[in-house]
């Protein structure tokens, strides 16, 4: 699937989009998450409190416990500021 | 019902976008929004605003069809700017029509709280001493403003 | 802080009327209310508005001060026609900028309650098919919306 | 005193404005209501529903029970509806 990042969550990757290919393990937004803190500094840097990150699936919002199975775009960043 | 929803990086005309939305003689209220970027006591050079284009846009249908739902409108129109925003210059413009104020007044100051909480944009400051941009943080008021929307009627949101 | 309270018989152009206030830096939001004249289904043919001049101005004066003292505002404009007033035309435009975008949205709102039941102003409907106009009458909603700024907060009107 | 009328109250008496001189026992708006009413047949209509009637005083608003004594400009007129 193709993984996007905005914002702080961007500049700590040090990539704003990427195909990701994470084992059948990883079912839900939370999983992600933790998955994404193990691939190296950088993502550990950005996915380090899971709680300041929100996710989209396919262009909407979406919880942590969210299956990701039938996605094919995951996003990720921290919560909005626009307006 | 007319409906203007944008995304863009250029600065608009309010008072242009406003003509342009054409309100008919059964409009009685008219009410806009427009957001401004402060200057924040003279530190502030500038807002940079990452957008995630393709979300927003649906972000913003989603929100404004909700608000469609809502309330008997006449008109909604939603522009919101990325890029980079002088102090002084407009980020974001909300228009609402209807017949009553009532109506207008809340459906504009709903889809502001909605726009600040759940349209994908992200704001970095650029201060006037040339340091390095900060990620604006996100603001605990807003989420108390968006929930009053939430308890007060049920939404497809 | 900017202050613009006017009454006049001549339409209004709400763009120039909003960047003669000359905002500054400090200012985040900006709403504007436009009441304009609804053709009633076609059958109304323009409003006749009746004023009280004098007390008018003292009461717009009045309003426009509470809300100053209610709400960090960094301008408040008011502005209310008087005469023939045909469908489609603005009757009155109220703006309000402040900091943030829920002093701004209030204000507004609370202008606009207070102008509607406390300001000296009378609707004579003009019908199309040129029958004797009849006194519009006034709103039992309008005296609740002026209501709830009552119970909320102590006031001096 | 002067008295000013507006909308249908204005068109009921046929005046717009005009200099009044109540008796002593006239003391508030609600007694000067009641003298209107029988000032002649524009009048009483005019003034028929008291409740309908809104005042003020050297312009402000005023309550019924309101003394004119101060005041050097009355005013009467139906419920606002501006805006």
């Amino acid at each position: 699937m193709k993984a996007r990042y905005f914002a702080w969550v961007r500049e700590r990757i040090g990539l704003a989009e990427e195909d990701i290919a994470p084992p059948a393990s990883v079912k839900t937004i939370a999983d992600l998450i933790a998955w994404q803190q193990r691939r190296g500094e950088n993502y550990a840097a950005a996915f380090a409190n899971a709680g300041a990150i929100r996710a989209a699936l396919d262009r909407q919002h979406v919880k942590a416990g969210a299956p990701i199975a039938a996605a094919s775009e995951v996003a990720f960043f921290p919560p909005m500021t626009g307006g | 019902m007319r409906r203007v929803l944008r995304v863009q990086t250029k600065a608009f005309d309010a008072s242009a976008e406003i003509a342009a939305l054409g309100l008919g003689a059964e409009t009685g209220a008219l009410v806009t929004f427009t957001g401004l970027c402060r200057d924040d006591g003279g530190t502030l050079a500038a807002l940079e605003i990452e957008g995630y284009p393709e979300m927003a846009e649906a972000e913003i249908g989603r929100v404004a069809a909700e608000a469609e739902r809502r309330w008997p409108l006449d008109a909604i129109l939603v522009i919101h700017r990325t890029g980079m925003i002088a102090a002084g210059e407009a980020i974001v413009l909300v228009a609402t029509a209807s017949a009553h104020r009532g109506e207008a007044f809340d459906a504009a100051e709903f889809l502001m709280d909605y726009l600040k909480t759940r349209a994908p944009f992200w704001k970095k400051a650029h201060r006037r001493d040339g340091s390095a941009g900060d990620w604006v943080a996100a603001k605990e008021d807003d989420e108390a403003a968006v929930a009053r929307w939430v308890s007060s009627k049920p939404t497809a949101l």
